[in-house]
């Protein structure tokens, strides 16, 4: 079993971290923990918080909000950035705005169009991708300014999609640019100024948003496949849903051939703590219920599992706090991994 | 969607004298009212087809789910309906 | 009986067996000879049937409809104008006009038009002459649209001004019209009681304005105000969705339009007859003996010393009934994407052009039966109502006059409304076309390019007076015609057809036109000068401004040095666009001639 | 206290829903809630995970993804949809569809291509949970609907989309209808009959249910929101924040759960440092418990505490419907 140190060492230049698992598992302390820990050893450092939902900031203790790269306070090295996909949205929202009155140019219509614009520039799927183009904007550009950037993606299903969405979104994008390809020649076709038409055919502001986020993607894929460079950890805590969960986005990820990094287990209940004389018959009991999960996880997953973070008498805020994580994830192994692992 | 020259010829004179009067009369009193009932219709369909299905022309708009439910009906004016948004038009063919 | 030379019976049986020479003689020989048209040849309606631009329409519709939006009040006013050179040159005019020229154009936009896929001007301008050519007609046309604009507010408001009992019947028609739009799109009403109510409402409404006519007390103030409530009028009509307002509007005001032609055709064709017994059954008499009592002419200079010479104010001042370039507009426009077969385009584009000519002979005729007093002064624009009601009171005798004065005038203001409400809403499109992008984008916005359309053309309206503003009107109306029988000239050439048909109207009109503009600037501008030189008796000759005239004599001079610059810009951009489509002829030919030399007749055709 | 005597004035029939971050405990809630409505109070209920991480199968410990209404005790039945076949299937019911319509053998190209490129389209999957949910409330016939909401933006993104969909077919419908209007005035001036429009029939059959459904949603009497937190700094940040997202959406909360807690007599206890370990966890719950209490006072409807064992399995199912309906108050 390769633990994390080891493979941080194996794998010097992986750049790019993900940090996945289901709701509540931890990704943001496990995410915040490596940070520190490369940090620390003199690697300059961004955690890039992809969720919907931000938690950097609650979880360092300090406000890390705004969707600007912020230095954390007490962590030296350590940047962070809450990552916002408003400026994204809007300017997706724009452009089709600007289609669509190209089409209502001479539409005189009994009908305020403007409900109609409005309706047409709101798509869901917006949002998900402006967090997917913002990701891959921190690959291919802000990133390389950092030793390493480390994601903390959302709930592991969006997580994969996100991830997965370079591949999604390269079937949605060639689709789209094909449709736009013959709607753009179909415009030069059926106009009488064809110079001037397919002078603005080439300038299609859609057509080169869509084109430079294909390549885009294309080269985020290149560097999101490429073991050397790309690593995605889950988190998972020793309980048999987290690790269901693991368990099923593991096979997803290898469909889409991301590099895993590992599995990292958190809210380990030490033995020592748990099973002393005097600690009671509830500690005994979850105890004994992580080993049972524990053993699961072995079997299915154990070459994998390359770092614990055990469960802390007080919740995990503040930098001092992440420090802890961060030695405890490159150091810590529980006692009976060695036996468990070998059963399995 | 033919004039009334789709409807049966009357035959002989009187038959003949008739539907060019009643042409006439249509021509003159609603042919332009019904034409641009029609021009109208065609861009509120323009806007509807667009919002329903514009990621067809390449324009990433509403997810299509429901859009789907509306395609079966569609698909026999998709091809006419991409030569009218597209078809050039200048300021000579908006005098009515 | 009266003596049938005295009375203009005779004139209406020349002018329509001319045209029926021009028909079936000049116009069937030009469309087998010029055009080649074939009843086998897909049309554009065909080829790209989409049914709704692009659908074939029968002839008779489609003449119907071409006629009813050809036929306004350029072929009523202007032989006002035009009778001011004596009767004669300008019934001339009208025949020898339409029969060369009028139809010919507009036939040849449509055949034009069809050949060209059922493409409008502007692309067919772009084709032949390039962008800038396409931009230049796009100049020309939006002044075109502010003068004509200018001139349709200043009459309007000159006929209610005139005419007390038909603005309450105005606004009766309009509310009728936007009642049917309501009938017709919410509540789904029956097409046939759809116009039982409207043409009720109409009737109540004449009832109504002669029962409360309106006078204005605000002397000179009268007319602006007017122009003012035609303007707020108009706004609506190109704001609001034309099918809800504008074309119901236009469909209730086809009845009493189209009744007042018939009226005062039968009536011109009967004056001869008038107290005449015929197979036992005697004729009612008319209350005055009806006969011609304008002078035939020709008086070569108007004779008031106010227009000009004959040449060429008579040839701009009858605009649409001998030639009108708004015609061509209308052909290329919609007419040719709905033609079912190409030898349509005689009867529908020649056709229609040929009938309009007869109704500016009916007008003419109006004319021609009144004493000439009525012209003196040129400001009593009510003389057509005059001779219609002269030509029509013998078999309407049970109406009396005030009904007949309320329905004739309001037929010429719903003329003058109908076609301006598009003209306005083309103006919006034009220049949304012109300025929808960069700098003035705020032009292109619909409210405030319809205002800028209506406001400057009010304001030329106040302060022009109306047969200036007419003369600059038809100036450019002809002027568009020459440019667009030049368009259709080039085809020819491109195609190998004859072109000499076509291409010395086409010179003819853009000469005549030019030199017209010419005249017309040049008195403004001689106003100026001759203020400059201590002569104020030029200066009100052309403007009207509603101000004391003596103590701000600097405004009227200042709005003829604007009007001078008007009538620069349109001969400029005019001229500009001639020799834009000359030089586009003449490389077209030179390629004709280079690439086949030996086929001088024939050869290779379009096709 | 617990959810019984909520239930008991508001009525065990309409739609409950529980939303909250991932991992908190909403799939436990649902499970609880619908166990005890179909065992106790027989209730018909359906309870149903829109989230993609198929928890409802873990908790049920029965493979459920994907299989339809499972019955896993008698008036319980339970669905995981399964969105990816969802999609293909409607993808076939529309390429069916358009086959018959027109009597084809086969698609045209461009539109067999577009129908399989939207299972590319980002937001498929949730317009197809949605319209599942839909689906099922307007015909499945159950008393009580337990929704377990996905965790993506609390479940507020869902009633967000509703509304987004709700627009979307509300202005197309709109259109359409001007445009029919259009249709219908030419069509009375040429004298021939309007045909009746069939794209209109279905836009408002999508109307009605979507209406249908979102007006259900909104409707306090018949719909409550549960929002199920933990008792941790992260928590009540994101329960705020959640809220307030609620509020701009005009939905009122029903609830508040709180989660996880650990017994109260635990911080009082003495002893050597695994106790204190535990003590220390329970005293900062303690102080979240506290400040949970002053910032949603009220709101808090029921807690859970922590369980020495995951609670999965009806069994587990079964004691957290008890301490989810007549638990302590906070």
């Amino acid at each position: 079993m390769t633990t994390l140190p080891e493979l941080l060492e194996q794998r010097p230049k992986m750049r790019y971290i993900f940090t996945g698992g289901k709701g509540g598992v931890g990704k943001t302390v496990a995410a915040a923990g490596l940070a520190y820990h490369c940090a620390s050893q003199g690697e300059s450092v961004l955690v890039a918080s992809l969720n919907p939902v931000h938690s950097l900031s609650s979880l360092f203790g300090q406000s890390l909000s705004g969707g600007k790269v912020i230095e954390v306070k007490g962590a030296k090295n350590v940047y962070a950035v809450e990552v916002e996909t408003t400026e994204v949205v809007e300017r997706y929202r724009n452009s089709i705005r600007g289609r669509v009155k190209e089409f209502l140019k001479w539409a005189d219509i009994p009908l305020d169009a403007r409900p109609f614009i409005e309706i047409a520039a709101t798509n869901p799927a917006f949002e998900e991708s402006a967090m997917f183009d913002r990701m891959v904007d921190y690959i291919l550009k802000e990133g390389e300014a950092y030793d390493r950037v480390i994601f903390d993606t959302a709930a592991v299903a969006n997580a994969v999609r996100l991830i997965g969405l370079s591949k999604i979104y390269g079937l949605w994008l060639t689709r789209m640019i094909d449709s736009r390809k013959e709607a753009l020649s179909m415009r030069v076709q059926l106009s009488f100024r064809k110079e001037k038409v397919m002078a603005e055919v080439k300038k299609d502001p859609l057509m080169a948003d869509l084109i430079s986020m294909n390549e885009r993607f294309e080269k985020a894929k290149g560097v999101l496949v490429d073991p050397e460079r790309t690593a995605f950890f889950f988190v998972t805590l020793p309980l048999a849903l987290p690790i269901a969960v693991v368990r099923r986005f593991i096979g997803m990820v290898q469909k889409f051939n991301i590099p895993i990094g590992g599995v990292v287990v958190n809210e380990v209940l030490r033995p020592e703590i748990a099973l002393q004389d005097g600690a009671g018959e509830y500690l005994a009991n979850k105890y004994h219920e992580q080993i049972a999960y524990m053993k699961v996880l072995y079997r299915d997953l154990g070459p994998l599992v390359r770092s614990y973070i055990p469960l802390y008498p007080s919740e995990v805020t503040g930098v001092d706090m992440v420090r802890r994580v961060s030695e405890d994830m490159m150091r810590y192994t529980p006692p009976f991994a060695a036996e468990l692992m070998g059963a399995a | 969607m033919t004039e009334s020259n789709d409807a049966p010829k009357p035959k002989g004179r009187g038959g003949k004298m008739k539907e060019a009067a009643k042409g006439v009369f249509y021509g003159m009193a609603a042919h332009g009212h019904v034409t641009a009932a029609l021009r109208t219709r065609m861009y509120l369909e323009h806007l509807f087809m667009f919002i329903t299905l514009g990621d067809m022309l390449g324009v990433p708009v509403i997810p299509p789910y429901y859009s789907l439910k509306i395609l079966p009906y569609a698909v026999p004016n998709i091809k006419s309906w991409k030569q009218r948004v597209f078809r050039e038009r200048d300021f000579t063919d908006q005098v009515f | 009986m009266v003596d049938i030379l005295s009375t203009p019976f005779l004139w209406v049986v020349v002018t329509i067996g001319l045209y029926g020479v021009a028909y079936w003689g000049y116009g069937k020989w030009i469309d087998r000879n010029v055009w080649r048209s074939s009843a086998k040849k897909a049309t554009p309606a065909h080829m790209y049937m989409d049914g709704v631009e692009y659908f074939p329409v029968s002839r008779y519709v489609l003449w119907g409809y071409q006629f009813k939006s050809i036929a306004a009040l350029g072929p009523i006013l202007g032989p006002f104008i035009g009778i001011t050179f004596g009767w004669l040159p300008a019934l001339l005019w009208i025949i020898g006009g339409n029969f060369f020229i009028g139809w010919l154009q507009d036939y040849g936009a449509m055949m034009l038009s069809v050949r060209k896929e059922g493409r409008s001007f502007g692309p067919i301008t772009y084709e032949f002459t390039g962008a800038r050519g396409r931009t230049n007609l796009l100049a020309f046309v939006l002044f075109y649209l502010i003068i004509i604009s200018a001139t349709f507010i200043a009459l309007i408001a000159s006929f209610w001004n005139a005419f007390p009992g038909t603005f309450v019947a105005t606004v009766g028609i309009l509310l009728a019209g936007l009642l049917c739009g309501q009938l017709l799109y919410r509540v789904k009403m029956n097409v046939f009681a759809v116009t039982g109510i409207g043409l009720a409402v109409v009737v109540l409404s004449i009832y109504l304005g002669v029962a409360f006519p309106i006078t204005l007390g605000f002397g000179v103030w009268n007319i602006p105000i007017w122009a003012f409530v035609a303007a707020v009028i108009l706004y609506a009509a190109a704001v609001l969705p034309t099918p809800m307002f504008v074309q119901p509007t236009n469909y209730l005001a086809f009845y009493p339009a189209y009744a007042a032609i018939l009226l005062i055709l039968f009536g011109a064709l009967m004056t001869p007859f008038w107290g005449a017994s015929f197979l036992g059954l005697t004729l009612p008499r008319a209350p005055t003996p009806i006969s011609i009592q304008m002078p035939a002419g020709p008086f070569w200079f108007d004779p008031q010393g106010i227009l000009g010479p004959i040449w060429p104010i008579l040839f701009v001042a009858i605009a649409c009934g001998a030639i009108s370039g708004w015609h061509s507009l209308v052909s290329s426009s919609s007419s040719a994407k709905q033609l079912d077969i190409e030898t349509d385009a005689l009867p529908v584009g020649g056709g229609a052009m040929l009938s309009e000519g007869l109704l500016a002979l009916a007008s003419l005729i109006a004319y021609m039966v009144l004493a000439p007093s009525f012209f003196v002064g040129r400001t009593n624009v009510a003389a057509w109502v005059a001779g219609a009601v002269t030509l029509t009171t013998p078999f309407l005798g049970g109406l009396t006059a005030p009904i007949l004065t309320t329905f004739f005038g309001l037929v010429l203001i719903i003329y003058a409304l109908t076609v301006q409400a598009l003209v306005t809403r083309f103006f919006r499109l034009v220049a949304a076309e012109s300025w929808s992008e960069g700098r003035f984008h705020m032009f292109g916005n619909k409210h405030v390019s319809t205002v800028v359309g209506l406001g400057i053309p009010w304001a030329f309206a106040v302060s022009g007076s109306w047969w200036a503003l007419w003369l600059y009107f038809g100036g450019a109306n002809q002027l568009l015609a020459g440019l667009a029988i030049m368009l259709i000239t080039i085809h020819l050439a491109r195609t190998r057809a004859p072109t000499k048909f076509s291409l010395i109207p086409g010179v003819f009109m853009i000469v005549t036109t030019l030199a017209a503009l010419v005249w017309q600037t040049g008195t403004f501008l001689y106003s100026v000068w001759a203020y400059l030189n201590n002569d104020n008796s030029w200066v009100l000759r052309n403007v009207r401004p509603p101000i004391n005239t003596k103590d701000y004599i600097l405004v009227a001079v200042a709005i003829n040095a604007v009007f001078v610059a008007v009538g620069t810009v349109l001969f400029a951009v005019g001229l500009s666009m001639a020799v834009r489509l000359f030089r586009s002829y003449r490389s077209s030919m030179a390629e004709r001639r280079a690439r086949a030399p030996a086929a001088a007749d024939g050869g290779e055709r379009e096709r | 206290m617990g959810l019984a005597s909520f239930f008991e004035k508001k009525g065990d029939k309409g739609i409950v829903i529980f939303a909250g971050k991932g991992g908190l405990g909403k799939t436990t809630c649902s499970a609880g809630l619908s166990h005890y409505m179909a065992s106790k109070r027989k209730r018909n209920v359906l309870c149903f995970s829109t989230d993609p991480q198929a928890s409802l199968s873990d908790i049920f410990d029965r493979d459920i993804f994907g299989k339809g209404l499972v019955s896993v005790i008698p008036n319980l039945d339970v669905v995981e949809i399964d969105a990816d076949r969802r999609v293909a299937d409607y993808q076939n019911e529309v390429k069916q569809k358009i086959l018959t319509m027109y009597g084809l053998s086969e698609l045209p190209v461009e539109i067999e291509e577009y129908i399989d490129s939207t299972s590319a389209e980002p937001a498929m999957y949730e317009s197809a949970t949605y319209d599942a949910m839909a689906d099922l409330v307007s015909t499945s016939g159950h008393d009580l609907y337990v929704f377990d909401m996905p965790p993506f933006g609390h479940g507020v993104r869902m009633i967000a989309m509703a509304e987004i969909l709700s627009k979307w077919v509300g202005k197309i419908t709109e259109a359409r209808e001007k445009a029919q209007e259009y249709e219908a005035v030419a069509a009375t001036l040429k004298g021939t009959k309007v045909s009746e429009d069939e794209v209109l029939k279905e836009l408002q059959d999508i109307q009605a249910k979507i209406t249908r459904f979102t007006d259900l949603m909104v409707d306090q009497r018949r719909t409550s929101f549960f929002m199920v937190l933990i008792p941790e700094r992260m928590a009540i940040l994101d329960t705020e924040r959640a809220l307030e997202m609620f509020d701009a959406l005009g939905l009122q909360m029903a609830g508040l759960i709180v989660n996880q807690v650990y017994p109260a007599e635990l911080a009082e206890a003495k002893g050597g440092e695994a106790v204190e370990f535990l003590r220390n966890r329970a005293r900062m719950q303690r102080k979240y418990l506290d400040e949970i209490k002053s910032k949603f006072a009220g709101k808090v409807v029921a807690m859970l505490p922590m369980y020495p064992r995951e609670p999965r399995g009806l069994d587990m199912i079964e004691r957290v419907s008890q301490d989810l309906l007549f638990g302590p108050a906070l």
